[in-house]
């Protein structure tokens, strides 16, 4: 019962287990060294024992699958899948990583940090389990994409290093981006299929082939696979990948990593082979990878440029296969990748060896190893000839099969006697650089100034390398008792279907695929021996074709293109902003409007004309543009705005709106004032423009804009509407108590609004005092007429009478602040005149002598008018009724008499408060500004100062 | 005869508004500018202001007398804006018509 | 009799807004203007108080009071910017 | 009338929308100024336009007969609103001046640089 | 009793004109309003007595009657005579400045006589010397400015001068 | 009567004002009040969340006026999320505030942080227009204060741009309003979508026209093409818990988009129904592209991550052009997602600035950090999240959004766009880590003076507190989107939401 519900869990656990562990390897380090490399390997077998149950399962011929339930809207499950082909991989990946771990825990040095290479290394086998065990695609397509990222981390371990993180950012980059293409990939064909659970895409075959996003599809999946599998174009950040340490290399360009996009291959051929799109696309890249890289490789003087681009060849070799499309191309397909997996892996850990013992990789200068290190060169040598495909090796077995597909799998072709040819020809470059790499390293007379003086590697260095081999030696000699059962399975799980006949055996007879096997070695040999020639004409051209250079180009391409149309549109101008803002406004509204067929106006009719408000509104238009005309005298533009308001006023007055006249009097005035503060520190005028374009464009603009809006505003006014007004009108009085319906709008109906608006006054006026805190400016000495400022600072006869006025003033915005609810008034407006009474003391007898008499703190004010209000409101949640439900009742007093009192004016008084708390603070804050500016420049000197002093004695 | 008094106030008063904005426009100088509007416009000002009283006490029952408050403090600011407008004349040194006695420099 | 009045009284009120805002166009200096915005707003006291008359409702008062009000701290403010620049000091 | 009115606002935003879009603070402070008068006219006649018969209910008018109370408390409300922005944008502006060393909406008459320059904090 | 009522009531005549003020403003002598206005007429002085640093005392109330009548009877006939003068030809004006040297010492005093000059025949006050000594005044038209002088010390200074004084 | 609804805004703002009365109190006593309140509003998302666990709404008569009359505070699944997104964010960048002693640079931090909290949770309960328009001003005013909070030359210059183009779109907001009301009569979002199902044809020219403009006025906040100019620098200058704090103001357009125009030109508005949709479709396919650049262009991690902010507000705008409820379901996903994890990039910016002592965070090699392994990891954690790469949130967000953009017709592009824009975020995030982590000077070759302060772990804290929302979104996928699937149905159904605001009655007696 345990071992049942173990085994429904265990695929997950084999994908997750490795990012545990990395945790721990990583934690491990802190304790010992290497605890990491224990803890990697320990991880690995662990996950070796919780997959291997379920092997026997696989090789029944099941399909393990286990799923739960994670984002049922795009149906993503946690779901995992072992078939023939996942079991394949899965034991490559971690065998394979198993005996680079046992490696690389003598291959690192001592400076390097062991936790982070083995909590790196585990996470990406972690990744590719997850990508070969994935049931749902999405799920693939998220371990796919953490693979590129761990190969980053893996690629630039040695981070100080500039080839590392070039290589390791090339390496994302390229893979990163075939992830997203292959998610795009990946989402179509869930589209299409109604699915993104494997079981249903590869049973859905028919279908997706049938699709007119069928060729989307394969491009997207491929574009995935090419990138990760470096094939041609995306074939070159392979190499620069080398940079990583040795291990990372073993690992990931031989059994994980660049396989990847292979076991894709294998994993959709069901689904998307066995069209001429497939076999053009994937047949046509595998093939010019293929040549490319057995070309390059032989040109490569680093040990590890020659076995990239020599793994690149053969991955060309895999894909090309795949690419025929047949089913026996598949099996041979399959079988190479586990060959290759072998010798490369094998040969990776050769060259780390070397690397390691002799402190170089450049083949020019390592010779004659053999006498050095016999045992390793032995390894290098059986493992070289497997890459050359000699007979006994396990090369040699999936090249013949890879020969007689490429003899059958083509001839329908009319290119059909190009593929052979060329295969031969990669063969020829393969054999050449699998001799170069051995006799180049191991023989060629003595080294040249090594760093080191080589010798063999620790024992346990060696035995991955030895356990490598003698697979490489026992498949290739005895297939059928080796790898012929895993194989079977792998084709069974990849083709989804009853494998075909295939011979594993090492002798066929005489036939073609042997002659062209010969061919090769021999052609191979002669290549290699004409190797100078060709090193020559090499270097002259071809070698300096770098896809890097383009790879750089298009990065370097995207960074300018990005920066120039970043820093044109983002320029850091506030004009320009503020242009984008107003002309999108125009379009939309023009836009909006044509949208739909309606007219522009209404049929209502208009309200007769009369002479005075064509004379207000004339003064209006002219104020507004010599506000304009003559903004660049500041001063008389702010009279002339101050004309604007005015009129405005008036106009609220005429058309009904009396509490607005009052406040828009009041605000108007302590703008005026607030700008006069602030045009005191600023230059008295604004210099011309200089540039007439953006002068006319902006004129443009403004012209549209009234425009737009005058005709958005007659386009309300000739309609009929019915607002919901009538209900204020009604209730006003019998539900608010009282008869100014704006009043009773603003404190009762929709007294959130004006809790809201006090807020923001609030925080005007908290905004401005944080803002001033510690901030000086130059105050000028004098005008703009070069003259010195007046001497009196306070004109007695403003002084006398403006005291006298401060009683008055008050009394006003009591008055005005008591009766806003029946009339126009409230506490807006009164607030706004007891600032302004405040202020005007201010003004005329200064900061110092108005602050000693005014004991209040603003904030206080400001504090308790929010409270106040606030208060109003939660008095009523009390009561079992909603915030800001106010109450009202007539009271009927002896003398007094009957009068109203109502929770709204508590409301009012805290509105009060605060405007006259914010508006005073506001002012005085900024008037202070310039005593303290004051104290370093000159002060009018030159003139008596009988005035200060009079202003001391009557302090 | 209510009515006669009231119109003759108002376009008095309306008249004197007048007068203190012609001369307003068309005295040669600030200083003798300052002379309308401090006096001429008060007064007309002034005047509506009683036609309004006036009016409203007669017309409703309650008696209208606030229109006063305006009247004072209009005589109460006025000659201190015009003062303080003067002294920033003068302190500007702005130009006065030639024939001006004792003319500020 | 006092429709022809208000008439009469709008008109000449009208006539001195007119006459105030040239003077504010033309200057020629700061406290010209200062001066005609000072008389605007008086004048605009006249014409609330005419509106108040023609219309026969109290409920003008406030703001005839408030022009008179606000245009004298307006006035006072901007001429002592021309005395000291510094309004609050 | 409603032309007229129109035409007012038309005017109030055009020169509000000139002078906001100036270079230097003040003048763009005065065209906030003027685009928030434009926007409050907007906004108040948007309850259609009443003469003489400001919404304090007494008992000669019906409801259809007074003016529209809830632009007019909207109004007020954008106001208050307007003016205290106006306030702080006033005192940013003198701020910018400050630590600028100009009044030009970007501080400087040249392109800034975010990064390149060092000595920034 | 004196220093508490001195507290309460810092300026009782200002109390009173409050109170006015109150019951103008409210158009009403109802009984309530008179309650609330006597209440702020007390409340508001005693919020601003900070405000009023000297204390005026008026001394002859009778005098500041007849100085008010007096006043607004000039400022009628003033405003018949600027009213000619403004419709007249500018030519014929002959605007001129003087200094009138001051008696009078309360600010108080000092600022209602420049208000009064200023709402009175032809002329505007434009400005106090420092030392409060002086007072700068503008005439529309004037012919004879020793007597101008003369006539304003005795009609205007004289009377203010008499009614407020200093304690 | 249940005032659930009113404590998301209320609270605040008692905060606020008691901030105010206890300015004098010192830094350590408005500490303890601002957090404690933080943390309220915490707790207080978590109830409003359960109490959205049916799919009523719950309507709130402020001042006991029924709506269309009065102002309504709406609760739904969208507005209860909205609220716990910001006070999630809030608590990390006010922890990071008082860790790094942020608060204390200039005057009121906490009244200001706290106000801005009204104002969102406002603007994110609000079923009223003009209501919605007073609590932007608000949190727009509280967040003037923040941003400019501390003060410098750049922040000062980047707060006046702001503060001008909020003021522009402040006015062309009341311009809207005004236009709708002039025509439909009425300022509740529920009633003004009832009106205009009923509205005349020659009526919705003018009702279109002011609804498009009421989609600039969003359009600014979310930093919408051609819109945005004033978002970059902004966030990159201010201090970083405001920067992070303001991942939630961009989402205040999204959320307002999706509420008002969603609601108003739902599924009952006829022909206008969802017309604005292709709009902030394109329109969030130029943001997304441009930001990419802005990404690629960056002069300094905190700008960078501006514009990454700006590519995950351009995703939304994608996802909510996409107008489907799968759409706008995936929207919300990646919107919680985008908001804290932006906040925490913009915390954990900050962190490498202070490591980098004056090289700061340009992009210029510099010397190591303090405890540089630490903050790379978590940084490059952050960047996988931040730029949608697997297995973080990012990634599923946007693989929600590419699903539910699979059934639109311009599938292929936006794929394309959404795809190519990550990638060239991802290759600038790799080069930004591989600069900043990898690129480092010698030791030796940098003065003591200009190296970094060590790194401040409680403020950390707040980092890593933000960024495990990530995992989380991904570990518990499957209950998360079965909440924003239904709070997407919610919105959907605008039919549900007028029936329910229009028909809440008043309290008429209190039953004790
Ligand atoms: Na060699
Ligand atoms: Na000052």
């Amino acid at each position: 019962m345990t071992s049942l519900t173990f085994l429904s869990i265990n695929l997950p656990i084999v994908a997750l287990l490795p990012f545990f562990g990395a945790i721990f390897a990583a934690w491990a380090s802190k304790i010992n060294r290497l605890a990491s490399a224990w803890v990697a390997a320990f991880v690995t077998i662990l996950a070796l024992a919780f997959l291997a149950p379920s092997i026997a399962m696989v090789f029944a011929g099941e399909t393990l699958i286990q799923s739960w339930t994670w984002i049922p809207a795009i149906g993503l499950e946690f779901a995992f899948r072992l078939d023939g082909l996942a079991l394949l991989f899965a034991l490559l990946i971690l065998v394979i990583g198993l005996l680079v771990i046992i490696y690389a825990r003598y291959y690192l040095s001592k400076k390097d940090s062991m936790g982070r290479f083995f909590a790196y290394l585990l996470m990406f086998m972690g990744s590719m389990l997850g990508i070969v065990l994935s049931e749902n695609l999405i799920q693939m397509v998220v371990f796919w994409e953490l693979t590129s990222l761990t190969s980053f981390l893996l690629i630039s371990y040695w981070q100080y290093r500039k080839d590392a993180r070039a290589g390791a950012r090339m390496a994302l980059v390229i893979t990163g981006a075939g992830g997203l293409a292959l998610l795009a990939g990946v989402l179509l064909l869930g589209h299409v299929v109604g699915s993104y659970n494997l079981t249903d895409v590869l049973a859905a075959g028919e279908l997706i082939r049938g699709h007119n996003l069928y060729l989307p599809i394969l491009v997207l999946v491929l574009l995935g696979v090419f990138t990760k599998s470096a094939q041609f174009p995306f074939h070159f950040w392979l190499p620069h990948a080398m940079a990583a340490p040795t291990p990372v290399s073993a690992y990931l360009h031989s059994a994980t990593m660049v396989k990847a996009g292979i076991f894709l291959l294998a994993r959709f051929f069901p689904v998307l082979s066995g069209t001429p799109e497939w076999t053009w696309l994937v047949g046509g890249a595998g093939l010019i990878t293929l040549l490319i890289g057995a070309y390059t490789a032989l040109f490569q003087h680093d040990i590890k440029g020659l076995l990239a681009y020599s793994t690149i060849s053969h991955l060309g070799l895999i894909t090309l296969l795949f690419g025929f499309g047949t089913q026996l191309a598949a099996v041979a397909a399959i079988f190479h990748i586990i060959n290759h997996a072998t010798f490369k892996a094998s040969l990776f850990m050769v060259a780390g060896i070397i690397d390691h013992e002799t402190g170089t990789r450049d083949m020019r200068r390592i010779n004659g190893l053999l006498k050095y290190m016999p045992h390793t060169a032995i390894l290098a040598m059986i493992a070289a000839a497997a890459m050359a495909g000699v007979p006994l090796l396990n090369g040699f077995l999936s090249k013949e099969m890879f020969f007689e597909q490429a003899l059958t799998a083509s001839n329908s072709s009319v290119w059909a006697w190009a593929v052979p040819i060329l295969v031969i020809v990669a063969a020829v470059f393969s054999v050449a650089y699998s001799l170069r790499f051995i006799h180049d390293v191991f023989f060629n007379g003595e080294p040249v100034d090594l760093p080191k003086t080589p010798h063999e590697p620790p024992r346990f260095m060696k035995i991955p390398v030895d356990l490598l081999v003698i697979i490489c030696l026992a498949v290739g000699i005895i297939p059928m008792f080796t790898v012929a059962p895993i194989l079977a399975v792998a084709v069974a799980g990849t083709l989804q279907t009853t494998p075909p006949e295939y011979s594993l055996a090492i002798w066929h007879g005489f036939n073609l695929p042997l002659l062209m096997s010969f061919v090769a070695l021999v052609l191979g040999v002669l290549v290699y021996v004409m190797r100078k020639r060709l090193f020559a004409w090499h270097e002259s051209g071809v070698a300096h074709w770098d896809a890097r250079i383009i790879f750089n180009a298009v990065l370097g391409g995207l960074d300018a293109v990005a920066k120039s149309i970043t820093r044109s549109f983002d320029k850091g101008s506030l004009q320009n902003a503020s242009v984008w803002v107003i002309a999108t406004a125009l379009l939309a509204g023009f836009i909006g409007f044509t949208s739909v067929s309606a007219p522009l106006f209404g049929d209502r009719e208009l309200m007769p004309v009369d002479g005075v408000s064509v004379l207000a509104v004339a003064i209006l238009m002219i104020a507004s543009v010599l506000t304009l005309a003559l903004h660049r005298k500041r001063l008389i533009s702010l009279v002339m705005l101050g004309v604007v308001g005015l009129i405005i006023s008036l106009m609220f007055v005429k058309f009904s709106a009396p509490d607005l006249a009052l406040t828009q009097l009041s605000v108007e005035i302590v703008t005026v004032i607030l700008l006069l503060l602030a045009l005191y520190f600023l230059p008295q005028t604004t210099p011309k423009e200089t540039c007439d374009l953006r002068v006319s464009r902006d004129i443009v603009i403004a012209v549209l804009s009234g425009v737009g809006v005058t005709l958005l505003a007659m386009a309300v006014l000739t309609r009929d509407f019915a607002p919901i007004s009538e209900f204020f009108l009604l209730n006003s009085v019998p539900g608010g108590g009282g008869t100014n319906v704006v009043n009773v709008i603003l404190v009762d109906f929709r007294g959130t609004d004006t809790l809201g608006e006090i807020a923001v006054l609030a925080l005007a006026g908290l905004g401005i005092f944080a803002m001033l805190q510690g901030m000086k400016l130059h105050a000028p000495d004098r005008d703009t007429g070069g003259r010195l400022w007046n001497s009196d600072l306070h004109p007695e006869i403003m002084q006398t009478l403006t005291r006298l006025l401060l009683p008055l003033m008050l009394m006003i915005a009591i008055y005005i602040f008591l009766r806003g609810h029946n009339l126009p008034g409230g506490g807006f407006i009164a607030g706004l005149i007891a600032a302004v009474a405040l202020i005007v003391q201010y003004l005329s007898n200064g900061i110092a002598w108005t602050n000693d008499r005014l004991k209040f703190d603003m904030h206080w004010v400001i504090g308790f008018g929010l409270l106040i209000a606030t208060a109003t409101g939660l008095v009523a949640m009390g009561l079992g009724y909603p915030f800001m439900t106010t109450a009202f009742t007539y009271l009927n007093w002896p003398v007094v008499g009957k009068f109203e009192v109502a929770s709204a004016i508590a409301f009012d008084l805290g509105v009060f408060l605060v405007v006259v708390g914010a508006t005073v603070m506001s002012l005085v804050e900024l008037g202070k500004l310039s005593n303290e500016s004051h104290q370093a420049p000159v002060k009018p000197t030159t003139q008596p100062t009988t005035q200060r002093k009079l202003e001391q004695e009557a302090n | 005869m209510f009515e006669w008094i009231l119109s003759a106030l108002i376009v008095i008063g309306a008249f004197f508004t007048l007068v203190g904005s012609i001369g307003l426009y068309k005295l040669p100088d600030f200083f003798m500018r300052l002379h309308g509007p401090t006096k001429a416009t008060t007064l007309g000002v002034g005047a509506l202001l009683i036609a309004s009283a006036l009016y409203f006490s007669f017309k409703t029952d309650d008696i209208s007398l606030h229109e006063v408050l305006i009247t004072v403090f209009l005589f109460i600011t006025a000659p201190v804006s015009a003062h303080l407008m003067a002294k920033a004349a003068i302190h500007i040194k702005l130009k006065q018509v030639d024939r001006t006695q004792n003319k500020m420099k | 009799m006092l429709e022809t009045a208000l008439l009469i009284g709008f008109t000449l009120v009208s006539i001195a807004l007119l006459l105030s805002f040239l003077r504010l166009i033309k200057g020629p200096d700061v406290p010209d203007r200062i001066l005609a915005l000072d008389t605007l707003y008086i004048n605009s006291i006249a014409l609330l108080v005419l509106l108040g008359l023609y219309f026969q409702s109290a409920l003008y008062f406030e703001a005839a009071l408030l022009i008179a009000v606000m245009g004298f701290v307006g006035t006072i403010g901007l001429s002592k910017y021309l005395l000291r620049g510094d309004i609050m000091e | 009338m409603e032309w007229l009115i129109s035409l007012a606002i038309g005017v109030l935003t055009a020169t509000g929308v000139y002078l906001t879009l100036r270079a230097r603070t003040f003048p763009v402070v005065l065209g906030l100024t003027l685009l928030a008068y434009a926007v409050n006219i907007f906004l108040f006649a948007m309850g259609r336009l009443t003469v003489g018969l400001p919404a304090v209910i007494d008992k000669t008018a019906t409801a259809a007969q007074y003016s529209d109370p809830l632009p007019q408390a909207l109004v007020l409300t954008a106001i208050v609103i307007a003016f205290g922005m106006t306030a702080f944008l006033i005192v940013l502006a003198l701020k910018a001046r400050g630590e600028l060393g100009n009044d030009h909406v970007d501080g400087l008459d040249t392109e800034s640089d975010n990064y390149s320059n060092k000595e920034v904090k | 009793m004196k220093p508490f009522l001195n507290k309460v009531l810092p300026h009782p005549i200002l109390t009173l004109v409050l109170w006015g003020v109150w019951l103008l403003l409210n158009n009403t002598i109802g009984a309530g309003h008179i309650v609330l206005g006597l209440i702020l007429a007390i409340f508001i002085p005693w919020l601003t007595s900070g405000f009023w640093p000297e204390k005026v005392r008026i001394q002859s109330p009778l005098t500041l009657l007849k100085f008010l009548g007096v006043v607004l009877w000039d400022i009628l006939v003033a405003n018949m005579a600027v009213a000619k003068l403004i419709l007249g030809r500018n030519k014929d004006l002959n605007p001129g400045f003087f200094y009138i040297d001051l008696d009078i010492e309360t600010p108080l005093g000092i600022s209602l006589l420049a208000n009064t000059i200023s709402l009175t025949p032809g002329t505007v006050s434009c400005d106090l010397t420092e030392d409060r000594k002086r007072l700068l005044v503008h005439a529309l038209h004037i012919e004879d400015i020793p007597a101008t002088i003369k006539e304003i010390k005795a009609r205007y200074e004289a009377p203010l001068k008499k009614v407020f004084v200093a304690c | 009567m249940s005032h659930l609804v009113a404590w998301p805004v209320f609270l605040p703002l008692i905060t606020g004002f008691l901030l105010i009365l206890a300015h004098m109190g010192g830094i350590r006593l408005q500490r303890v009040i601002s957090f404690l309140a933080v943390i309220g509003l915490v707790l207080l998302s978590a109830a409003l969340i359960s109490a959205t666990s049916t799919d009523q709404y719950q309507v709130y008569l402020l001042g006991n006026w029924t709506a269309p009359f009065g102002i309504v505070l709406v609760l739904d699944r969208l507005s209860a999320l909205m609220v716990a997104i910001t006070s999630l964010l809030a608590v990390g960048a006010l922890w990071y505030a008082m860790s790094t002693d942020t608060d204390k640079k200039g005057a009121h931090f906490h009244i200001l942080f706290q106000m801005q909290l009204f104002g969102l949770n406002g603007a994110f309960l609000t079923g009223d227009v003009f209501n919605l328009f007073v609590f932007f001003e608000v949190l727009l005013l509280a967040s003037y204060g923040l941003l400019l909070h501390g003060s410098g030359r750049l922040r000062t210059k980047a707060g006046l741009h702001y503060v001008v183009i909020n003021l522009i779109g402040s006015t062309l907001f009341l311009f809207a309003v005004g236009a709708l009301y002039g025509v439909l009569g009425t300022l509740n979002i529920a009633d003004m979508a009832a009106k205009i199902a009923v509205a005349p044809q020659e009526d919705l020219g003018v009702i279109a026209a002011a609804g498009l403009l009421l989609l600039v006025v969003f359009g600014v906040k979310a930093a919408m093409f051609p819109l945005y100019l004033w978002m970059p620098s902004a966030y990159a200058n201010t201090s970083a818990p405001v920067a992070a704090l303001f991942a939630i103001m961009t989402k205040v357009g999204i959320y307002s988009i999706i509420r008002v125009h969603g609601t108003i030109f739902g599924s009952e508005a006829g022909e206008l129904a969802y017309y604005y949709a292709p709009w902030v479709l394109g329109l969030g396919l130029i943001t997304l592209l441009l930001a990419a650049f802005g990404v690629v262009a960056s002069r300094g991690l905190r700008e960078q991550v501006a514009y990454l902010v700006l590519a995950s507000v351009a995703t939304l705008l994608i996802g909510v052009g996409l107008m489907s409820p799968a759409a706008l379901s995936a929207t919300l996903y990646y919107l919680i997602h985008s908001t804290l994890i932006a906040g925490a990039m913009f915390l954990l910016a900050d962190v490498i600035l202070r490591g980098r002592g004056t090289y700061e965070d340009r992009f210029e090699s510099g010397p190591s950090m303090p405890s540089a392994i630490l903050i790379g990891s978590i940084f490059m954690f952050a960047a996988i999240a931040m730029t949608g790469m697997p297995p973080l949130s990012g990634f599923f967000g946007k693989v929600l959004i590419l699903s539910a953009a699979l059934d639109d017709a311009w599938f292929a592009t936006i794929i394309s766009v959404i795809l190519v824009a990550g990638l060239i975020t991802i290759l600038s995030m790799a080069r930004t880590g591989s600069l900043i982590f990898y690129k480092v000077l010698p030791d030796d070759s940098v003065p003591t003076s200009e190296r970094g302060e060590p790194l401040n772990r409680m403020a950390f804290i707040a980092v890593i507190g933000l960024l495990l929302a990530s995992p989380i979104l991904v570990v518990f996928a499957q209950p998360i989107t079965a909440f924003t699937e239904s709070a997407a149905n919610q919105v959907f159904n605008s039919a549900t939401y007028i029936e329910a605001v229009l028909s809440t009655p008043a309290v008429t007696e209190v039953t004790n």
